[in-house]
C-alpha cells in the first residue's frame, strides 16, 4: 500500500486533479495559499488603476467595457478566493494578511493610470501577460485552482481583445492619440515583462513548484512567449517597440530581447514605486467604511434567525 | 401636435430619459473598487452597468430622430450642465452606502411603475427600451429593497445612517412625479407616462418597504425641483467635468 | 435727569454711536445680535457658493481674484463676529445657533452657481445689493457694527467692480460666453432684488429698527436704488433685461418694475431652495472634520501654559 | 551650453518651478471654506494664493522666453499630465489638517533654504521672483511650524494623525534634493540651485522641529520620484481635470 504522500505524488505524475478533501503536504497546500491567494489580491487591487479611469471614459461605449472588465476583475478575485477557501483558510484572514503587506499583490498595480491609453495598454500587455501564464496554470495540479483558471482565461482573453481593439483606436487615431497610445506602451511594456517574475535561476518558488505541478512553465519560458506574441501585434499598431535591442533569433526560433532593469523591478516591489501605499490605503478605507454595513448584515441576519426560532417555538 | 412636434418632443422626451440614466449609472460606477464587500462591489458595478446601457439605448433613439449625424456621445459628452435635463435626485452625490441604497429604494419602486407604463408606448423604440429595463428593475428593487430591511432593522447606526439619507432625499422625489407640457402632450399622445398618477401607488409600496424595515416615512414640507428645466444642484457640474474632461480635451476624435 | 432710556434715545437722535458700554434697551441688543449675526452667517456661507468654482476658474488671475474675494468674506465674517461678540455673545454660540438652523443667512446663498457666469453675477448683483444695504448701514447706530460696515464697504466695492469685469469679458466675449452671462443674469436677478427683503409694509422687524436707526432706509427704497443703478449697467454689457415689465417712470424718476415672485422668495426660505441642506451640512462637516484640531491647540496651549507656571514656579 | 540652450533651459526650468507652485496653490485652495475655524480658512487660502501669484510670475517668464505669444494661461490650462513638471510632494491630495501641514512644513523649510540661492540667480527675473517668495515664506514657516508644534504635542489624536501624514509624505522629500541634467547645468551657470547640497540643513532644521513637536523622524526607506520627468502619481490627473475643464471645453476664449 501507498503512503498518502506517495499516492500524493502518484496522482501529479499521472495529471489527476488534487482535490479538497485529498491528503496533500501542508508545504504544497501553504505554498498554494500564497499563490491562489496572491492572484485573488491583484484582481481585486487590480480594479483599482483601471477604475481610476471609469468616471472619465471618453465614450459610453468604452465605458460600459470598463466598468464591465473591472467588475470581472472582482469576480476573478471571488473565484480565487473561494478556491483559497478550499484550503482552509478565511477569506477574512487572506484580506488582512493582503491589507497588513505580510501577503502580496502583482506588482505591476503599482504603477499609476496616468492616460487613457494607459487603460489600453493594461488590457493588451497587462492582462496579455496574465493570460499566458494562466493558460499554463489551467494544467495546474490542484483542482479548484485549475478550473478557476479555466473560467478566468476565457474573460481574461476578452478583455485583452478589447484592451488592444481600444490601442487600435489610438494608434490610428489622431497624432496625439498616437502618442498616448505609443506613450502607455513604453511606460507598460517592461513592467509587464517583469509580472513573469525573476530569472529561472533566481526565482524562489519555482522548483518545488514545478515538482509538484503547481506550476506547468517557467518564467522565462513563459515571458518568451510573451516577448514573441507582442511583436507583431505592436507592429500592427504601427507603434516603435520600447526594447531597442530587440532582435530575431532564427536559431532559437525566438526574439532575443535586451535586458531587465530588475533594479527597478525590486525597486517598486520594496515600496518606491508610486501606488504601493495608495492602493494599500483605499483597500483599507473602503473596507473600514464598509465595517457598518456588515455590522448590520450580521445584526440583521441575528434577528431573523432569532425570529424564525420564535416562530417554531410557538407553533 | 404636428408629425414634426412629436418627433422632436420625443427626441427631447428620449433625451431627458438618457440624461436620468447616465448620471445615475455614473454616480454608481463611483462605488466600483469602493464597495463594502467584494460580492456587493460587483453588484453595484452591475447596476452602473444597467443604466449605462439604457442612456445608451435612449440617446441613440434620440440620435436618430435627431437625423443630423449626431451620435450617443454627443449628447453624453458635449452638452453643458444647463442643457442637461435629468431630474435631480439622479445627479445628487455618492453618499455613504445608505444613501446610495435609499436612492436606489426610491428610484427602483418609481420604476418599477414607470417602465410598465412605458413599455406600452405608441413609440416602438422607447416600448422596446423600457421591456428590456423592466427586468433589470426587477432585479435592481429586489436588492434595494433587501437592503433597506437589512440596514433599517440591523444595527442603531445603520438605522439612524439611513432614516437621515431618506430626510436628505425625500424632498427630491416630487419631481419624480412633475410633469411639464411635453411630457403631459407625449403622455396624452400615449407615447409618455402620466407620472403624476404613479404617486399613490408608489408612496404606498415605498411606506409599506419602509415601515418594514423600521423606518419612518418623511414629511412632505420640501421639494427641490429643477432637472427638467436644467436648473441643476451643484452635484452636476463636477459631475459633467470629470466625465466630459476627456472627451472635450481632444475634440472630434475616436475613441 | 435723564433715564438710561432718555440718554439712549437722546443719542439716537443726535446720531451718536452706541457703544459696547452704554446701556441699551434689551431688545435694541437682541435685534443687532440678531442682525449682526446673520449677516456675519451670510458672509460665511456665501463662501461656499463661489468656493464652488475656485478649482475651475479659467484663468490663473480670475482664480486669484475669486480666491481673495471669498478670503475676503471670510475676514467679513471675522469682523462680524467681533461686532457681535461685543454685544455680550460668543461666537461659538453663534455658528451652533446657524448649525441648527435656529439663527439665518442670507437666502441667497441657497441660490446654487451653476456657471463660471454665476461668479460675475454674484459679485455684480450680490454684492451689488449687498453694498446699496451697506453704505446705508455705515449710519447705522451701534458703533461697532457702523465701523465694521464702513471697512467692509470697501472692499465688497471692489468685489463688485470686479464681478462687473467678469461679465463684461463674458458678454463681450464668444456667443456661448455672452449666452453664459445673460443666463446667470435671469437667474440671479429677482433673488437679488429679494435681497433687501419684503414690501416694507410686510417687513417684520422694520419699524422698531428703523426708530433705533439700526436701519436707516425702508426695504424698498433701497431696493429701488439698486434697480435703478443696475439698469444702466445691463444696458453696457448688451444684455436684455430680466424684468420685461421695467419702465422708466419720469414723474417718480425712478424705474417702474415688474412684480416680484414673493411666492418663490418663501419658498426658497422655508427650505424649498437647492442649497439649504447643502450649505449648512458643508458647515458642519467642515466644522466636525475641525474639532479634533482645534481639540490639538486647546490641549497644547493647557500644556504650554502648565510649563510657563512650572518654570516661573522653579524660579 | 550655447546661449539658445541656455534660454530655452531656463523657459523650461521656469516652467517646472511654475508647475511646483499651480498645483499646490490648488491643493491649498481645496481648504477654502473646509478650514478647521475661519483664522485658519482664511489663512490657508492666503497661502494658496500666494503661491498662485507664484506661478503666474513663473509662467510669465517662461511665455516671454518661449517668445510665440504664448500666455502663463497656455501653461496652467493646455497642457496635458505627462507635460507636468512639478515635483511630486506638490500634487498629492489636500488630505486631512495634518497631511496638508506637515507637506507645508516639509515645503516651507525647504523653499527656506531654496529661495534664498535661487534669489543670487544670474537671471535677474529668478531671482526678482525668488526675492518676492522669500518674505512669503518666512510666514509660510512661522505657521507650518507652529502648527506642527501644537498639532504634533496637542493630543494623542493629533499627535498619531501627525505622525501618520509625516510618514505618508517622507518618500516624497528625496525628489525635492534630485536634479537633471538640465538643472545641474543650469546651477553650474549660476541660474539655478545646487539643490542637493540643501539637503542636510533641511534634514536637520526639519528634524529639530519635529523633535520639537515629540514626533518621529521617519526612516530613509522609500522614496517615489519621477515629477521632473512627467511621471506622476493618479491625482495630478484629477486635479487638471478640475482646473483645465472648462477653459478648454471653450477654447480659445478670452476670461
Amino acid at each position: 500500500m501507498m503512503t498518502p504522500e506517495q499516492n500524493f505524488m502518484r496522482k501529479i505524475e499521472a495529471e489527476e486533479k488534487i482535490e479538497p478533501k485529498d491528503w496533500m503536504p501542508e508545504a504544497y497546500r501553504q505554498n498554494l495559499i500564497r499563490q491562489i491567494s496572491q492572484h485573488a489580491h491583484s484582481e481585486v487591487i487590480g480594479m483599482q488603476p483601471e477604475g481610476n479611469w471609469i468616471t472619465r471614459a471618453p465614450s459610453l461605449r468604452r465605458k460600459a467595457v470598463l466598468l464591465s472588465k473591472v467588475q470581472d476583475e472582482g469576480g476573478h478575485g471571488l473565484y480565487l478566493y473561494s478556491a483559497t477557501e478550499t484550503l482552509g483558510v478565511k477569506r477574512a484572514d487572506l484580506i488582512a494578511a493582503m491589507q497588513s503587506g505580510e501577503a502580496k499583490y502583482a506588482s505591476i498595480f503599482n504603477y499609476p493610470t496616468q492616460t487613457w491609453a494607459d487603460i489600453g495598454a493594461i488590457g493588451w500587455l497587462v492582462d496579455g501577460a496574465a493570460i499566458v501564464n494562466q493558460i499554463s496554470l489551467q494544467r495546474t495540479s490542484y483542482g479548484p485552482y485549475s478550473r478557476a483558471m479555466i473560467r478566468i482565461c476565457k474573460e481574461e482573453s476578452f478583455h485583452q481583445r478589447q484592451g488592444y481593439e481600444l490601442m487600435i483606436a489610438l494608434a490610428h487615431g489622431s497624432p496625439a492619440q498616437k502618442a498616448m497610445a505609443q506613450d502607455a506602451l513604453n511606460r507598460f511594456y517592461w513592467p509587464a515583462l517583469m509580472m513573469f517574475g525573476p530569472h529561472d535561476a533566481e526565482s524562489a518558488h519555482s522548483a518545488k513548484s514545478m515538482t509538484w505541478k503547481i506550476k506547468r512553465e517557467t518564467n522565462d519560458d513563459l515571458r518568451q512567449k510573451f516577448i514573441d506574441q507582442t511583436v507583431p501585434q505592436i507592429e500592427f499598431l504601427g507603434l516603435v517597440h520600447p526594447d531597442q535591442d530587440l532582435k530575431w533569433n532564427a536559431e532559437r526560433g525566438h526574439y532575443d530581447s535586451g535586458e531587465i532593469d530588475w533594479k527597478e523591478f525590486y525597486n517598486v516591489i520594496n515600496g518606491n514605486g508610486h501606488c504601493n501605499r495608495q492602493r494599500v490605503e483605499h483597500h483599507i478605507r473602503a473596507h473600514e467604511e464598509g465595517a457598518w454595513v456588515r455590522d448590520a448584515m450580521t445584526a440583521y441576519n441575528a434577528k431573523q434567525r432569532a425570529k424564525t426560532t420564535e416562530q417554531r417555538q410557538a407553533a | 401636435m404636428s408629425d414634426f412636434n412629436l418627433k422632436a418632443a420625443t427626441q427631447e422626451y428620449a433625451t431627458r430619459l438618457g440624461d436620468d440614466a447616465v448620471v445615475l449609472g455614473h454616480r454608481l460606477s463611483e462605488w466600483t473598487s469602493n464597495g463594502p464587500f467584494l460580492e456587493e462591489d460587483i453588484a453595484l458595478s452591475n447596476v452602473a452597468l444597467d443604466y449605462i446601457g439604457r442612456a445608451r439605448m435612449y440617446y441613440t433613439y434620440a440620435a436618430e430622430l435627431a437625423g443630423n449625424g449626431k451620435t450617443e456621445d454627443d449628447f453624453a459628452y458635449t452638452r453643458d450642465m444647463r442643457e442637461y435635463r435629468n431630474l435631480l435626485i439622479h445627479e445628487l452625490p455618492r453618499g455613504d452606502f445608505a444613501y446610495t441604497m435609499v436612492r436606489q429604494l426610491l428610484v427602483d419602486v418609481f420604476n418599477t411603475y414607470y417602465l410598465p407604463e412605458l413599455a406600452k408606448s405608441a413609440d416602438s423604440t422607447l416600448a422596446g427600451i423600457a421591456q428590456k429595463a423592466i427586468k433589470e428593475t426587477r432585479y435592481h428593487l429586489r436588492r434595494s429593497h433587501e437592503w433597506t430591511l437589512r440596514l433599517g432593522d440591523g444595527t442603531e447606526a445603520s438605522h439612524q445612517r439611513m432614516q437621515r439619507a431618506l430626510e436628505s432625499l425625500w424632498g427630491y422625489t416630487h419631481e419624480l412625479f412633475d410633469a411639464d407640457p411635453l411630457e403631459l402632450q407625449l403622455a396624452d399622445a400615449g407615447i409618455g407616462v402620466h407620472n403624476a398618477a404613479l404617486r399613490p401607488t408608489w408612496l404606498a409600496q415605498v411606506s409599506a418597504i419602509l415601515t418594514e424595515a423600521t423606518l419612518t416615512v418623511p414629511k412632505d414640507d420640501w421639494a427641490v425641483r429643477g432637472g427638467r428645466v436644467g436648473y441643476h444642484t451643484e452635484n452636476l457640474g463636477h459631475l459633467l467635468n470629470d466625465m466630459q474632461f476627456l472627451h472635450r480635451a481632444y475634440p472630434g476624435c475616436q475613441w
